[in-house]
């Protein structure tokens, strides 16, 4: 009996413990491959590429632990980005997109990106809590009008479509500042929010009545918590953190056009699913949600990094995605 | 031919962190009533799951009619002549109960569905067994009483030679009960064996002929009835004496109203219209009645959780409103609903989250709602004690725990809100003698420290052995008020089917 | 303004109807919009412009609903040159003439059709011209741009999405023309960024780190976009900012506005102009004589090109020093037009 | 008492038909603006245009009933396009997929097509039920496989990612010839699939069976219902209907591309929610499958006749999904 145990634990840890050392595995070998993968600013180049991808999970993650999901989360993306480049062009710049725009302070744009966005996270909030209507569909069609509206606003004259540029220094300072020469501002804003995100989910109670509406409206209903404002709530947090995600991009890429963020939602939500957050709500962890970010950054990473053809990559991204969750399943099964 | 139509022979059952089986026996001889009985969590459901496919065992070797047999899945054990009615009623709530009955096992002429058949076997089935619901009736709008009987039901319609019964009678009423009796006394007849899970000790001494007993997931022992008492059963099940089944009353019942409930009346007409009633403080009112009574609509409308087209709350000699459970809470209202799965447990939380659930803002002892958890695990692991919920610890999902266990949970949940009306729906639905008593003790203390109790109960014997008044409905309407210490059960019935008669020719 | 110019145009106004590979797509919706502001401003045309969603299919339904509703003459631009094939039948069926632009159909699609029409450029010039732009850098700076000495031209390449004409085209006429030049070259990595300036900008930063920045001496992009997002990662990287010793010369196509404003400062190399202004032009002008029946030449078409049969080329514009100011002004001509108009 | 109701009675008419009264409203309103919509031609048309993604909807539907979706769907119907296009060029075409192909029947490149889908809807299946993983993101990791597979075959030497043409008449003529010179065989090719699958959901045990999983899995499972069965089955002929839509796309579009189908999944859900079909599971007809293809394909139709600029029909595409799903939801809470 107990040695039975004993071998079931070993190849139980293996199992469980599948994803790391396949990852593991990876590693070495691609360093096998092209040893110059062994330095440092591999690790912060990671860190750096995941940033923004890391603030767009864990905005998902809100939804999904209500058992929610937001479909607009990557149009919302996009429409920040062009609203916020719009607003923080250099005065200077020669074909802005508000010709007659006073030099604003950058907090201004900011301000006006993520209010509105916001309101698209307040209005999918009511949809899901007042017309009782499923996530998925709210929000699906909520992007197709989100992004209607940007590539109305994009093609306003005297812009016509054309690609924003000329983004004020005050603002992309965030991606080329780098702490120590080393990690990019991006990074440290990042890891803010996740610890934050932690101790709103773990330390409040805000955060546990997301997990008991997550896992049973009715119950919560019962017992006194409005999962009405909950939903809201989460709702309209996850459209800021995904707005801000889209300021980032700017800040990034010194530029915007309307095709920003485009399905930036399904890798936040495959992340944390890979992570363990269940897509029928009340489980999930930020860290695991850290955790599938860094997965998916490290392969896309580590995939370009040894010149391996993207739709290779797309077939691999499918297996990991496919391999990861079964395996997570697995655990569950266990219990 | 075998003396036994199946025998289970040293099953071992374990999920992570707990032994649900060790090394079990049962054997169950054809044509007899066989009681399964034990405390919650002894490993009743997880045996009988075994024997249904649900769950594989990880040793131990099952028998039928003397053939050994594998069975990996439900559908063998139908092919094997074993049916069974889940203790956790799991209707398919968009479908009506025709096919609730028939899936899996449609009629057919040809390839095409014969649902006229269907509805005419479902038709007889049902008045068989007395119960007068609707064959087209969309299972998702029954009552958990409703729902027991078309599981019986279903059950019986399979012609099977083992018939496994998990707490078939949890939510009937007596009358129902012996509806039921009757058709086992007949299925015995036929020569089939049932096995029959019950924490309801009088049912099991009128029916089984034998009973095996099981303890913390170890086979205790195997018995005739006839060599066997209640309190025999009760001491081989908690492994101690108990003189009572109730704790004494100790009348504390003060003059005081704590609550009136002034001409409550549904939105909808069905239901239950001009209630009128008062609890004292210290009281336990009894609410009795029939299924389809409307106890839970009230009680429900009461908390808020319902809208009521008429009538008005006052407590404490001021008129108050339940718009909903959140105001309710506020105006310090508890209310432990009928139907644990549904509204009640949060399944893949831990017991620790389930118990705070109302709590959390109010324990937390701060505006914000920071929380501190090793201030709140003193709260946690002191209800979770007092009602000694047996459970690995207070981080294990709750789903993973029993029945009654689950139930304790809940209970353990209200008690940390602290309100000072509490409504209980069916408290102690599925919990054993044991526990049960320690819920007794519990609401008795509670309203010795002057809380009102309004209990909705469908067993006799509870709801004259707790309640200090018992407040009878039949069809929605209020038909009788009785003094508990001298109500008598026959009082209890007459008054829960005044002008059932009648009414039900309306129909 | 366009009201005044109908007027003056004695016969009423021609309909046609233009069918775009995609709104949804800067490149796209800019040309969409310059063509519509030359229209208004020539007058005698109405123009009702249709979305292919980049998809053959909503283009093939789109074109069933024009000619459903009934149209003088179509201007396709259609999402692979493989579908033009099936419009030109449909067109053709129901009698009306039709003129592809930026999508080049095959030969075979437009000798079966005789109204059928081509304008625009050649589709693998653009990647010549790219091309070319990093070979001229490349032999003209012989000192500084072979940073690592080895006498061979190391690059890498940003391509669009994965199966679009473009992409294809662009793609395989890089490497042709290094080939033809005689460069020695070698391609560190070539791999898709979807169009999309972030994508880009993550692979470049990839790239630097796995070659070193100074192992990367060219990058050729199939877009403006890209070669942005990729000029974001070198800037990043302290490069491309004057010091001509730590500079990668990047080359895209389009000749965005912020991709000359980034030519402009010296960060970029160079871009292929796709002359959206002329080609509009020529394409109204064309429409207009097709339905009036006049034949097509170099002045019923109004712009610098060359017209041969049913082909009318309005050739690429390599994009360097000379020609950056006429080009950038051009470019933000398209933007003070509508100024003008706006007000 | 009376009189409320029959008030409440009238505007619940009126909500309840909302769709159908907007539906006519719009009609209206579009004959107005320019009456050539008022013509026979217009509604094959439409017919037409909805032929491919009707089949679409019914495939999703099949995953839908059972709370399940099928996020590869479009990427299934882009692979089925390119491997059925590949094999089904006229040998006499200049530049051939597979230069040295004989001349097949072309029923062989149409079951080999199928064939191919069929797998993926097994695998589908099996990742499902075998491997309890949600179908979201199983099959959206399925959909990025498919989609690699898709683009690294189609970048095959010779074809080098060049879009595929020169198909068949064989094939072809499914979208040419016309019953009575008026509708195509591909609508009643569409409608013929639509009846079948009426019949079996309603007539047929197998459908039934798929209500039921869908209602309550454990209940299905309970009452001896094999779940894995139905789940597999219902994944394969999802796979095989929008396989189908993919062979349609190539006979319509006489050619393709590895962009074929992309997203078509997500207008077949959306289609099918409007009409209805609940994405818990357990509820929805095809009838219902069929409205919402029709609302879509008329509202795209009407609003590209009329020439509105399409970044419009997005906004007015998502407030529609809304609406309506909206009006949905307040019948189902009634009930
Ligand atoms: N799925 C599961 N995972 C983990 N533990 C389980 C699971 N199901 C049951 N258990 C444990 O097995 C033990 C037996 O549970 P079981 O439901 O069989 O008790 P029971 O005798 O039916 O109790 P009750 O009378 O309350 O229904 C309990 O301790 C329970 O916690
Ligand atoms: N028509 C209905 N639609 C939805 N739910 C219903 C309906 N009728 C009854 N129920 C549910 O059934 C449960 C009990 O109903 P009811 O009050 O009629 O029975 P009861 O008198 O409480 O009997 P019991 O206490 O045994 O359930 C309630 O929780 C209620 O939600
Ligand atoms: O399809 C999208 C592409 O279309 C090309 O014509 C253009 O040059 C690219 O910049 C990109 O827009
Ligand atoms: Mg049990
Ligand atoms: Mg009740």
């Amino acid at each position: 009996m107990n040695s039975i145990n004993r071998k079931k634990k070993l190849n139980e840890v293996l199992l469980d413990n599948a994803l790391i050392i396949a990852l593991f595995a990876m590693i070495i070998g691609i360093i096998i491959i092209d040893p110059a993968f062994f330095q440092w600013r591999v690790v912060t180049d990671i860190l750096t590429q995941s940033a923004v991808k890391l603030i767009c999970a864990i905005g998902l993650m809100f939804t999904l632990l209500l058992g929610g999901t937001d479909l607009a989360g990557g149009r919302q993306v996009g429409l920040a980005a062009v609203v916020c480049a719009s607003l923080a062009q250099d005065v200077t710049y020669s074909n802005r997109f508000w010709p007659n725009l006073p030099n604003l302070p950058i907090i201004v744009p900011i301000l006006i990106t993520l209010g509105l966005v916001a309101c698209i996270g307040l209005i999918n909030g009511l949809m899901i809590t007042k017309l009782h209507m499923a996530p998925f569909i709210a929000t699906y069609g909520m992007a197709s009008a989100v992004y209607g509206i940007n590539q109305l606003y994009f093609a306003k004259k005297p812009n016509n479509s054309q690609p924003i540029g000329g983004i004020k220094n005050s603002l992309t300072v965030l991606s080329r500042f780098k702490i120590g020469g080393q990690i990019s501002i991006m990074v440290v804003i990042a890891f803010a929010i996740l610890l934050f995100t932690w101790f709103v989910l773990n330390k409040t109670t805000f955060g546990r009545n997301i997990y008991i509406v997550g896992g049973n409206a009715e119950a919560a209903k019962v017992s006194g918590i409005s999962v009405t404002k909950i939903t809201i709530a989460c709702f309209v947090i996850e459209s800021i953190l995904v707005g801000f995600a889209g300021i980032l991009e700017v800040a990034r890429t010194g530029g915007a056009n309307s095709s920003y963020g485009n399905a930036y939602e399904f890798d936040a939500i495959t992340s944390c699913v890979i992570g363990g957050v269940s897509l029928s709500g009340g489980i999930g962890k930020v860290s695991g949600a850290l955790i599938g970010v860094m997965i998916f950054t490290f392969i896309s990473y580590g995939l370009s990094f040894i010149g391996l053809n993207s739709n290779w990559q797309l077939v691999i991204k499918g297996v990991i995605i496919c391999t990861s969750v079964a395996l997570d399943m697995r655990k569950n099964a266990k219990k | 031919m075998d003396e036994y139509r199946l025998r289970m022979i040293d099953i071992t059952k374990t999920f992570p962190g707990v032994k649900a089986l060790d090394k079990v026996q049962l054997s169950v001889r054809p044509g007899t009533v066989h009681a399964l009985i034990g405390e919650n969590g002894a490993g009743k459901s997880t045996l009988m799951k075994c024997l249904y496919g649900l769950y594989r065992q990880d040793s131990g070797t099952i028998e039928i009619d003397g053939k050994q047999v594998e069975i990996s899945s439900p559908n063998e054990a139908l092919k094997l002549g074993i049916s069974m009615i889940q203790q956790e009623l799991a209707p398919i709530p968009y479908m009506n109960i025709v096919n609730n009955i028939w899936a899996g096992r449609m009629e057919k002429k040809g390839i095409i569905i014969d649902d006229a058949l269907m509805l005419k076997k479902t038709q007889k089935l049902l008045s068989e067994l007395e119960f007068n619901i609707s064959p087209k009736t969309i299972a998702g709008t029954l009552s958990v009483s409703q729902l027991q009987a078309v599981e019986i039901a279903k059950a019986v319609s399979y012609d099977s030679k083992i018939i496994v019964m998990d707490e078939p009678t949890s939510s009937l009423t007596d009358a129902e009960t012996e509806h039921l009796f009757k058709i086992i006394k007949r299925l015995k007849s036929e020569g089939r064996s049932i096995i029959y899970i019950s924490h309801k000790l009088e049912e099991i001494m009128e029916i089984a002929d034998e009973i095996t007993v099981m303890r913390d997931g170890h086979y205790v022992m195997k018995s005739s009835i006839r060599d066997i008492t209640i309190d025999g059963l009760i001491n081989l099940m908690v492994g101690r004496k108990m003189e009572d089944r109730f704790p004494p009353n100790e009348h504390i019942v003060k003059e005081e109203i704590s609550l009136e409930v002034q001409n409550f009346t549904s939105v909808n007409p069905k239901s239950f219209r001009n209630i009128n009633f008062s609890v004292r403080k210290g009281e336990i009112l009894g609410i009795g009645g029939l299924v389809g009574a409307q106890r839970t609509e009230l009680v429900e409308s009461i908390f808020g959780l319902r809208p009521i087209a008429d009538g008005k709350l006052v407590k404490y000699g001021k008129e108050i409103h339940n718009a909903n459970p959140k105001e309710a809470i506020k105006n310090g209202f508890a209310m432990l609903t009928e139907e644990r799965r549904a509204t009640g447990i949060i399944p893949m939380l831990s017991v620790f989250d389930n118990t705070m659930a109302v709590s959390y803002k109010k324990l937390c002892g701060n505006k914000i709602g920071l929380i501190d958890n090793k201030r709140l695990q003193k709260y946690v692991d002191q209800v979770v004690s007092n009602l000694n919920v047996k459970t690995p610890s207070t981080k294990t999902p709750i789903e993973n725990l029993s029945g009654g266990n689950q139930q304790k949970v809940l209970i353990c949940r209200w008690l940390l809100a602290n309100s000072d009306i509490l409504i209980l729906d069916e408290p102690t639905r599925g919990i054993d003698v044991g526990a049960k008593y320690e819920i007794y003790k519990i609401m008795r203390k509670l309203t010795s420290e002057g809380k009102s109790i309004i209990m909705v109960s469908s067993e006799m014997p509870e709801l004259i052995g707790i309640s200090d008044r018992i407040m009878v409905m039949c069809e929605g309407r209020q038909t009788g008020m009785l003094e508990a210490s001298a109500a008598t059960q026959e009082q209890v019935m007459s008054f829960a089917t005044t002008s059932s008669k009648t009414s039900r020719k309306s129909r | 303004d366009s009201e005044a110019n109908m007027e003056s145009a004695d016969n009423i106004p021609i309909n046609a109807t233009v069918i775009w590979r995609a709104f949804d797509d800067q490149f796209q919706s800019g040309f969409r919009i310059i063509m519509q502001q030359q229209a208004d401003s020539m007058g005698g045309i109405n123009l009702e412009m249709q979305d292919g969603e980049n998809s053959v299919t909503t283009a093939v339904n789109k074109l069933d609903t024009a000619l459903t509703k009934g149209t003088d003459i179509l201007a396709i631009c259609a999402p692979d040159r493989e579908s033009c094939e099936t419009m030109a039948q449909k067109a053709d069926a129901e009698g009306v003439p039709v003129i592809f632009f930026n999508m080049q159909p095959l030969d075979d699609t437009m000798n079966k059709y005789n109204d059928a029409y081509y304008i625009g450029a050649e589709a693998s010039q653009s990647g010549e011209m790219c091309a070319q732009a990093l070979i001229n850098y490349w032999n003209d700076n012989k000192d500084i741009a072979d940073k690592n000495g080895d006498g061979k031209l190391q690059i890498c390449i940003l391509q669009g999405e994965t199966g679009q004409q473009d992409v294809t085209l662009r793609t395989q006429a890089y490497e042709d023309t290094l080939k033809k030049n005689g460069i020695d070259y070698e391609i560190l990595a070539s791999d898709t960024a979807n169009w999309d300036q972030s994508q880009a900008l993550d692979k470049m930063n990839t790239w630097i780190t796995a070659y070193g920045i100074d192992g990367v001496e060219g990058v050729l992009s199939n877009n403006d976009s890209m070669a942005m997002g990729a000029l974001q990662a070198c800037l990043n990287n302290g490069y491309n900012q004057g010091d001509k010793g730590k500079f990668v010369p990047i080359v895209g196509i389009d000749a965005n506005i912020d991709a000359l404003e980034a030519m402009k400062k010296g960060e970029l190399l160079g871009t292929v102009l796709n002359d959206r202004k002329n080609q509009s032009i020529a394409i109204i002008n064309a429409m207009k004589a097709i339905v009036a029946g006049e034949e097509i030449t170099e002045d019923t078409i109004g712009v610098e090109c060359t017209v041969d049969g049913k082909y009318v080329w309005v050739p690429y514009v390599i994009v360097d020093s000379d020609n950056l100011d006429d080009t950038l002004a051009q470019i933000q001509s398209i933007s003070s037009d509508t100024e003008t108009e706006a007000n």
